[in-house]
């Protein structure tokens, strides 16, 4: 399992980690910062994380897809600090030998890990910012 | 007489509860992590956000409020004890 | 659209293509080469296509997954030749503001792909080879 | 005399259809395109399936037939004109 937080997501290396001879399937999901969020132009985010909280979520997720689908490898990465929009904020990422199980193992990492792992964004606008999901 | 003031002091020392802020919760309170005075008597996770929100009525607000213990999720009746890691989860929003 | 059909696939290509400042979500489904199938060693698979007609059935799967979801760029790239273990075959992927949308016009593409568009496929083997799906 | 022969020369050339074939259909016919002589009288995409299975019956073990017309998949009961480019695909396994 490739699991990490970092400033900079690589999407060559979650390729060459995930790349095997025995997968026949390779899903990934990519989110990035898009420039607009409920109609305001979005400037940066800023992404805090707990680490060492953040870090075992992320590896229970991934042993938990593990466990549930046929898959060989399994990477997840987020980013810490300030992105601008376009730059990737997390990829997820599944291979194994059909291409069911990478489409539906890839699906409930992102799902996951936007519920129970210990990441805040607070996005930037031309005159506010706000915590995101932070009230009702 | 000075025996007992030393271990009251000690007691109070050790057993104050330190807590770890994230996100908005640092916004919140304009700290980084929080102590709670061992006079409060907070043993359990309820009875810490209940003390939270009388605090900082602002926390009461959020969409929801969870705590870690040791880097996992906690129920509300679970214990606390000063020795714990303990962290304020408030709504995350990663991805 | 980024449609084609190509001797080899470059996965850098399809990220650049499907990036954008507004879409928060990309999702791409890669397919390559197992060196098992259906318990024999493969050695290599030989892609054949009705290339106009293949262009054209990609074309009209990439049209429909845009009129179905709300999503801002396609990508189908499929191979043609000889490829080894481990190569790469297959990219579908799609950019969207939301990832329910990616991943799900993404599998849609693949699975679309795999049922209409004109290619074929030879499994070579140690001692023997088949052309897939030819028989029952 | 010699005009009759001409027509029924040029009618026969003309109307010869070609069929692209492609996959397992090269291996077992050994072509990869085949001319369906304008004598079968062969007007729909039926007959032109029925004419094979004739002339190859492991055309007929497949899992399926279909027939493309101008880049198209055709149904059976369409029409086929010498003109039109057509193709037979055998089962599909790109992906």
């Amino acid at each position: 399992m490739l699991v990490k937080l970092t400033d900079c997501i690589d999407i060559n290396e979650v390729y060459e980690y995930l790349y095997s001879d025995e997968a026949g399937a390779v899903n990934t999901f990519l989110g990035t910062v898009r420039n607009h969020s409920k109609g305001k132009t979005v400037i940066k985010l800023e992404f805090e994380a707990y680490e060492p909280m953040a870090l075992k979520e992320l590896n229970l997720i991934a042993e938990r897809a593990k466990q549930q689908w046929p898959i060989y490898k399994v990477a997840i990465i987020h980013v810490v600090g300030s992105k601008q929009p376009g730059e990737a904020v997390v990829i997820t990422g599944v291979s194994s030998a059909h291409r069911e199980a990478s489409f539906e193992a890839c699906r409930f990492l992102i799902d996951e890990l936007k519920k129970t792992v210990p990441i805040w964004k607070k996005e930037y606008y031309e005159d506010s910012s706000v915590w995101v999901n932070a009230h009702p | 007489m000075r025996v007992l003031r030393l271990v009251i002091f000690l007691t109070l020392v050790l057993s104050v509860m330190e807590i770890l802020l994230f996100g908005i919760t640092r916004d919140i309170t304009g700290q980084q992590r929080l102590n709670v005075p061992a006079d409060q008597n907070i043993v359990t996770v309820k009875g810490l956000k209940q003390w939270l929100v009388e605090q900082y009525p602002a926390i009461g607000k959020l969409s929801s409020l969870a705590v870690a213990v040791n880097n996992t999720y906690a129920e509300d009746e679970d214990n606390l004890t000063p020795e714990s890691e303990i962290a304020l989860i408030p709504p995350v929003s990663g991805g």
